[in-house]
């Protein structure tokens, strides 16, 4: 008896859910909100600011080619390269800003934290993707480019079971 | 007029065929279409999880449920005979499932005592 | 006939394996383990199958198993297929940049897995972390419990074959991913804590957000009940199947749910409590059966009780302050060595650090949950129907990847 | 430039296809005309409006539409046009694709997800089509020591003793394959076939997983044919009747279920088992046995080996709608066909001629059909259904379910049977109008 | 273009001598039981020819219970090998001389 | 004469029957042996003897064809192709074969069989239903009987005896 009403039981949540909105979420249609423009690191008090830790942000004035960021990733994933740029920053004598490579980033973010000149960010840019390896290098002038990203889908939770909207 | 009656059973052969004849094809197209690439000798290997195959497929592989393929011989016997005497119910007088009911319960005896053996499975 | 080489027993690796705590009064009591555990002489009528590596019902790892009709002769895990070596690699990193690579093992329990790493590094260097980074710490653990629970659970599903609950917990999972995401800016790998705190505070705003969606998953882990624990196929099924008994799960060393289930009350948030967790009210669930019916229900009532111990946390939280102490960069340690242990969604998890003064750590050491739950899977299986296996090794909360690190 | 086939190349794929097209043409000139030519001269053609159909004939009339219909109409009245279309595997396969398509969406629905989204713009509609193209263009690999004529052979049975076993099933009012006096027994002896295809494809791969499938399978089987049979035999002893199409006239007032829904419910469970569904999919349990004897099948082996259980699933849905549900009884819904349209056909567009299947779709036959598809699709909802909530059995739990609680019940319903027809409710003569 | 009972009787003939040869020459414990098999089987086709011709019931009555009865022999007989091949791991009815018990 | 239908039957039936002894392999053997239990069904069905063919179908190719097959599986895979005979033998199996067939087929020849014919409609299988409770109910519980004991001697039969209670093998 007890069988058969846990049958019943089970096959009645079954039904049941039948009638429950669907929670996936259909990506290429809709993308998720964020918190934030991404993970940013304050050096003065050294915390950071909450925030997806997506692509990186370098901002060219003011960047001083310290290789601090290059040092903090080469226990990490290897992935910061400091490369030659043609522009001339007064702060930076060297002339030498990072360049990185998505194929071996962790997202981290311990390079951000590492920056204390405020030149580093990351942003919400998560879309990465290329036909080759080389496509996945990233130049300090690719870097600099604030990306676009649409938000427009977060959780919603109603009476007919949570979905993405 | 003899075998007229087996004119009937031709639809189910000629199904039969029918599927047969139309479902080889599919393979057969499928091994044109489809590549062939025989140089791996290991893709032809059977599955053993990516392990190397050890030991024979097919070995003297008794579970311990033998003894149910015993009994669905001697019962399927007995399931199919009911139906000679089911179907001809409305004819018989009341009288005529005496019999029966006694088959019946030799067969639950004998159905008892296999289940008792095959249900003590570490004899098996 | 064909013969085979006898493999070593995994009698060997048991005596390696450091033992449970509460094991020392009992250990002299227990009786022998049962024998006859290694893989036999192939006789005609044993099969032996490699449940693994590439195998639906195998984690990364390979089962060696031989059965005998429908019966487990013996068997012999054999993890090792996912070996990265994070303890040697850890040993040429600093402190810090220790953090992304320790929490790879378990990426979907990787606040838990960072923990005791964490919590070593900061006694070793000192630091006193902030009240409010411990209640974040607290929330982001407990959080992370549920999403490790809930993929464990998902895959319990379809090992039993029920690939409704496969999809639903892989779903609800999803909340709290969004959760952590709003919280670290990354969905698995977070590198969240760091010794002194946690890398950024939490969101505008969050507190509402992860009530709401804490109290929804709370009533979706709830709706399982109906079509998984209470279904009575799945009962008939895991009842009474892989029977670990009170003294064999201490002697075994076993941990966290597959001892609770047993009968054990052990938690280390409640034994040993670390951060802020002697300021919440931790309550454990212990069933006595010890089956994997017992050790499949604990973890799902433990989310239930992460789900109190995040609401609670979340109101006695301190509304500001700091999170994070500010390090020195390559922060080095004295001459010291230190042992701290979490519960993880696994169980105990130990991080034994040694420091001989330099930035890197001389040692680090890790004492997984899956590695000891592992251990006890010949004995349980021997004897049982082959049908049983997924049924019985996964419930032993395991995963390959932190067994092998 | 693609990176998962590195060596394909456009022009080598055109040519391979026109290849075989070339093949394929050669091959139907060389051998297909002359035995369709050998064929014409031994068979005797049929008489169509008063004229011999010759060859040359019927060549003559394919371009004229309104003379090819009566060759149509007459094909339409043979044996072929059952097997081939309506009652028979056209029919059938059109259900089993639809079950698939709908098993993936319910189950996604249930699951609380989408299921198959892209393909076809409208819900993943041509999802099954991309699967079959799919499955036709991998290549079929044989395991080195496999038994290859019987590995080859196995899923070809496997699909024509599936379709054997639709043709005995009765779908309207005199629309059936074959009707057969004993439809119930011929039943039982297709399903036995099953369990040999089974245990011999699992043998000739050689290799260990499908072997145990295949013993499983075996077992199962075999284990609820008994079961099977006997809840089965309430209905037969009520009815007096083996055949099929009697049996579903027999429920004109009232389904056989009323009266015996202990057989129904059991029926419906071993049916569950002979079509290894969720609760009892033993043979392909995935976390234990990798996918049990389908383990060695590839491309479209498998392909066809999925055909020939959806197949089987809709021949066991509307055999359990012929006996215990009614068959294609119902209320009449169809409205009935206007006068003129029987006698004179419809005017179809520039060529009139008369639609010539009317005479033979009656509004009894599609009426009839209407009601045993709807039935059909709710009974494979309630096959399909369990597949979301239950998780696998154990096989010794199952082989004891069959035999010790499964037998006993279907006892139960034959007393049940026997004591409803000896207390005079039922059968000639009885209290109740059959 | 109608069946005889002439022929019947002589397709019933030859399986009847197949099995025969079959029982004589063939030492394998399963090919026996095949032989055996393909006797039983012309015996049926006998029993059911005959109540064909001469019309009557009993004819096909006596084949059903000669086919159950062989499905019993068949269980006997295979048990028989099952024990036979653990004991001697053969199937060689030349090996069985010691079988007692 | 004889139909086309019944020709193709009896050549498979009899070409299967002598293919089931002599292949080489026993679980080719057995699918032969299928083929012919399969023929005679198929003869049953000319005679018009449906519930018989059909029951042959269900019984003999469904379950004790199954239960051979198994059994030729449990067996070890160098016994299945195995043939063990000597030639001698053979011969003298292949002359009693003859001996039989012709002296048989001579005397049923001879016999005046061939003028039987019958235009009576076949029975129909309910009469067989009837007979079992009616006429030949003692032969009804005697076949209950041998099914009974037959299953019971099997199973007796084939169970490892060498089995203790502990679950460990002796020899």
């Amino acid at each position: 008896m007890k069988t058969a009403t846990g049958i019943i039981r089970a096959l009645n949540s079954g039904v049941k859910h039948l009638a429950v909105k669907r929670f996936t979420l259909r990506y290429p249609e809709e993308k998720l909100e964020f918190v934030g423009d991404g993970y940013q690191f304050d050096p003065s008090t050294g915390v950071g600011i909450a925030g997806l830790k997506g692509r990186h942000m370098l901002f060219h004035d003011h960047c001083t080619g310290c290789q601090l960021c290059s040092i903090a990733c080469e226990g990490v994933a290897e992935a910061i390269g400091m490369v030659k740029v043609p522009e001339e920053q007064k702060q930076n004598k060297k002339s030498i800003m990072p360049q990185i490579d998505y194929g071996k980033c962790v997202f981290c973010g311990l390079c951000v934290d590492a920056c204390p000149f405020y030149a580093l960010y990351m942003t919400n840019d998560y879309e990465l993707s290329s036909f080759s390896k080389e496509g996945l290098i990233y130049t300090p002038a690719q870097l600099a480019v604030k990306p676009y990203v649409r938000q427009d889908s977060s959780i919603q939770i109603t009476e007919r079971g949570a979905t993405h909207g | 007029m003899v075998g007229e009656l087996a004119g009937n059973y031709s639809a189910v052969v000629l199904m039969f065929g029918f599927a047969a004849a139309a479902m080889a094809p599919a393979l057969f197209v499928s091994r044109m279409v489809s590549p062939r690439k025989r140089s791996n000798p290991v893709k032809f290997l059977p599955m053993e999880c990516g392990q190397v195959p050890s030991g024979e497929g097919r070995t003297h592989f008794m579970m311990q449920y033998y003894p149910y393929i015993l009994m669905f011989v001697v019962f399927d016997v007995m399931a199919i005979f009911l139906y000679a005497w089911g179907s001809s119910l409305f004819e018989l007088p009341k009288s005529a499932t005496l019999p029966m009911i006694g088959f019946l319960g030799i067969m639950f005896g004998a159905m008892a005592f296999a289940l008792y053996q095959s249900g003590r499975r570490r004899i098996w | 006939m064909i013969t085979t080489a006898t493999t070593d027993t995994p009698t060997a690796t048991t005596a390696a394996a450091p033992p449970a705590p509460a094991a020392a009064a009992a250990a002299s009591a227990a009786p022998e383990l049962p024998p006859g555990l290694a893989l036999q002489k192939v006789d005609e009528r044993i099969m032996t199958l490699n449940v693994g590596p590439q195998h639906p019902g195998s984690g990364h790892m390979r089962i060696i198993v031989q059965i005998d009709g429908d019966h487990i002769v013996a068997c012999d895990p054999d993890p090792g297929y996912v070996h990265r070596g994070e303890e040697k690699m850890a040993e040429y990193r600093n402190y810090i940049t220790n953090i992304p690579h320790l929490e790879r093992p378990v990426i979907h329990d990787s606040c838990n897995i960072l923990y005791p790493y964490v919590l070593g590094v900061e006694e070793l260097l000192g630091i006193e972390t902030p009240e409010r980074a411990k209640y974040v710490r607290v929330i982001a653990a407990e959080l992370n419990r549920c999403i490790y629970t809930m993929y464990w659970l998902a895959i319990y599903g379809i090992f039993l074959g029920h690939s409704t609950m496969f999809m639903w917990p892989a779903g609800d999972r999803e909340l709290l991913i969004d959760l952590m995401e709003k919280m670290t800016g990354a969905r698995v790998t977070h590198a969240h804590f760091v010794p002194g705190g946690v890398r950024n505070d939490l969101p505008p705003n969050f507190e509402d957000v992860c009530l709401r969606q804490v109290n929804y998953f709370e009533k979706r882990i709830k709706e399982y009940a109906d079509i998984f624990y209470d279904n009575p196929i799945l009962i008939s099924r895991t009842r009474e199947t892989g029977v670990l008994s009170r003294q064999d799960a201490i002697r075994l060393g076993t941990t966290g749910s597959v001892l609770r289930a047993s009968g054990v009350d052990y938690d280390v948030r409640k034994k040993e409590p670390y951060d802020v967790y002697d300021e919440l009210d931790v309550n454990t669930n212990v069933m006595t059966a010890g089956d994997s019916y017992a050790r499949s229900r604990v973890p799902w009532l433990d989310m239930m009780e992460s789900c109190n111990i995040i609401r609670s946390a979340l109101e006695k939280i301190p509304k500001s302050g700091s999170v994070r102490v500010k390090l020195k960069p390559n922060p080095k340690g004295g001459n010291d060595t230190v042992y701290k242990r979490v519960e993880s969604g696994r169980g105990a998890l130990g991080c034994y650090i040694v420091s001989d003064g330099k930035p890197e750590p001389y040692r680090v050491k890790m004492s997984v949950g899956s590695f000891r739950n592992l251990i006890a899977l010949p004995y349980l299986l021997k004897g049982e129907k082959l049908g049983n296996m997924p049924a019985v090794y996964w419930s032993l909360n395991y995963w390959p990847v932190e067994a092998d690190r | 430039m693609s990176v998962i086939a590195p060596d394909f190349r456009l022009s080598g794929f055109i040519r391979s296809i026109l290849d075989n097209a070339f093949w394929a043409l050669l091959l139907a000139n060389l051998v297909g005309i002359p035995a369709i030519m050998m064929v014409l001269f031994y068979i005797e053609m049929p008489v169509i409006n008063g004229e011999l159909l010759t060859p040359f004939l019927a060549f003559t009339w394919l371009a004229d539409p309104s003379r090819i219909l009566p060759i149509v109409h007459a094909f339409m009245a043979t044996d072929l046009f059952r097997v081939m279309a309506f009652p028979g595997f056209g029919f059938a396969a059109l259900i089993a694709a639809g079950t698939i398509f709908v098993e993936r969406k319910l189950l996604a629905k249930l699951q609380l997800r989408v299921g198959p989204f892209y393909c076809g713009k409208i819900e993943g509609i041509l999802q099954l089509m991309g699967d079959g193209l799919k499955l036709i263009s991998k290549e079929i690999i044989i395991p080195a020591k496999a038994d290859k004529p019987i590995f080859w052979v196995a899923p070809v049975i496997f699909v024509a003793t599936a379709a054997a076993f639709v043709a005995l099933i009765p779908v309207a009012p005199g629309w059936v394959v074959a009707d057969v006096d004993l439809g119930l027994i011929a039943v039982f002896a297709v399903i036995g076939f099953f369990p040999i295809i089974t245990i011999l494809s699992a043998w000739s791969a050689n290799s260990k997983f499908p072997f145990i499938g295949g013993i499983r399978a075996l077992f199962q089987m075999v284990s609820f044919e008994i079961p099977l049979i006997l809840s089965l035999l309430g209905v037969v002893i009520l009815t007096g009747t083996l055949n099929l199409s009697e049996i579903a006239a027999s429920q004109s007032v009232f389904p056989w279920i009323i009266f015996l829904p202990v057989g129904a419910v059991v029926f419906f469970t071993t049916m569950l088992a002979e079509l290894e569904r969720i609760p009892f999919d033993l043979p392909e349990a995935e976390s234990e046995i990798v996918a049990g004897w389908l383990t060695e099948f590839s491309g479209m082996m498998y392909g066809l080996v999925q055909l020939g259980t959806y197949l089987k699933l809709y021949a066991f849905a509307a055999l359990f709608v012929v006996l215990f549900l009614g068959g294609w009884h119902g209320p009449m819904v169809v409205p009935p066909f206007p006068e003129e349209i029987l006698t004179e056909g419809i005017v179809m567009g520039p060529v009139t001629a008369k639609i010539p299947g009317l005479p033979l779709f009656t509004q009894e036959m599609l009426n009839g059909t209407l009601w045993f598809v709807l039935k059909t699709v709710g009974v494979i909802f309630f096959i399909l259904l369990p597949r979301g909530v239950f998780p696998r059995i154990r096989i010794d739990m199952l082989l004891n379910l069959g035999w010790s609680k499964l037998i006993g019940l279907a006892f139960v319903n034959i007393f049940i049977a026997l004591g409803l027809l000896y207390a005079g409710v039922l059968g000639p003569g009885g209290m109740l109008p059959q | 273009m109608v069946n005889e009972l002439v022929d019947f009787t002589l397709v019933s003939i030859a399986l009847l001598g197949i099995g025969i040869y079959g029982l004589a020459v063939k030492r394998n414990f399963i090919r026996m039981l095949f032989a055996i098999e393909i006797i039983i089987n012309a015996a049926n086709l006998n029993l059911v020819a005959f109540g064909r011709f001469i019309p009557e019931s009993g004819g096909q009555t006596l084949a059903l219970f000669s086919i159950a009865i062989a499905a019993a022999e068949v269980a006997v007989g295979l048990s028989l090998i099952i024990v036979a091949y653990r004991m001697y791991q053969n199937v060689d009815v030349a090996d069985f001389r010691s079988l007692r018990g | 004469m004889a139909d086309p239908v019944f020709v193709v039957l009896a050549v498979v039936t009899v070409g299967s029957a002598i293919a089931a002894l002599e292949l080489r392999s026993l679980v080719y053997g057995s699918i032969a042996l299928m083929g012919t239990l399969g023929g005679i069904a198929g003869f049953f069905l000319l005679l018009d003897a449906t519930f018989v063919a059909l029951f042959q179908l269900a019984v003999y190719v469904g379950s004790i064809a199954v239960l051979i097959l198994f059994t030729v599986m449990l067996v070890k895979r160098e016994l299945i192709f195995k043939k063990i005979e000597d030639k001698r033998r053979k011969f003298a199996g292949v002359a009693l074969m003859l001996v039989t067939m012709v002296a048989l087929g001579a005397i049923f020849i001879d016999s005046g069989i061939k003028d039987i014919t019958t235009d009576e409609p076949p029975v129909d299988f309910r009469e067989i239903g009837s007979d079992f409770v009616t006429y030949y109910w003692p032969a009804l519980i005697l076949m209950g009987l041998i099914l009974a004991g037959s299953v019971t001697g099997a199973l007796v039969l084939a169970r490892r005896e060498d089995i203790e209670e502990n679950g460990q093998r002796t020899s």
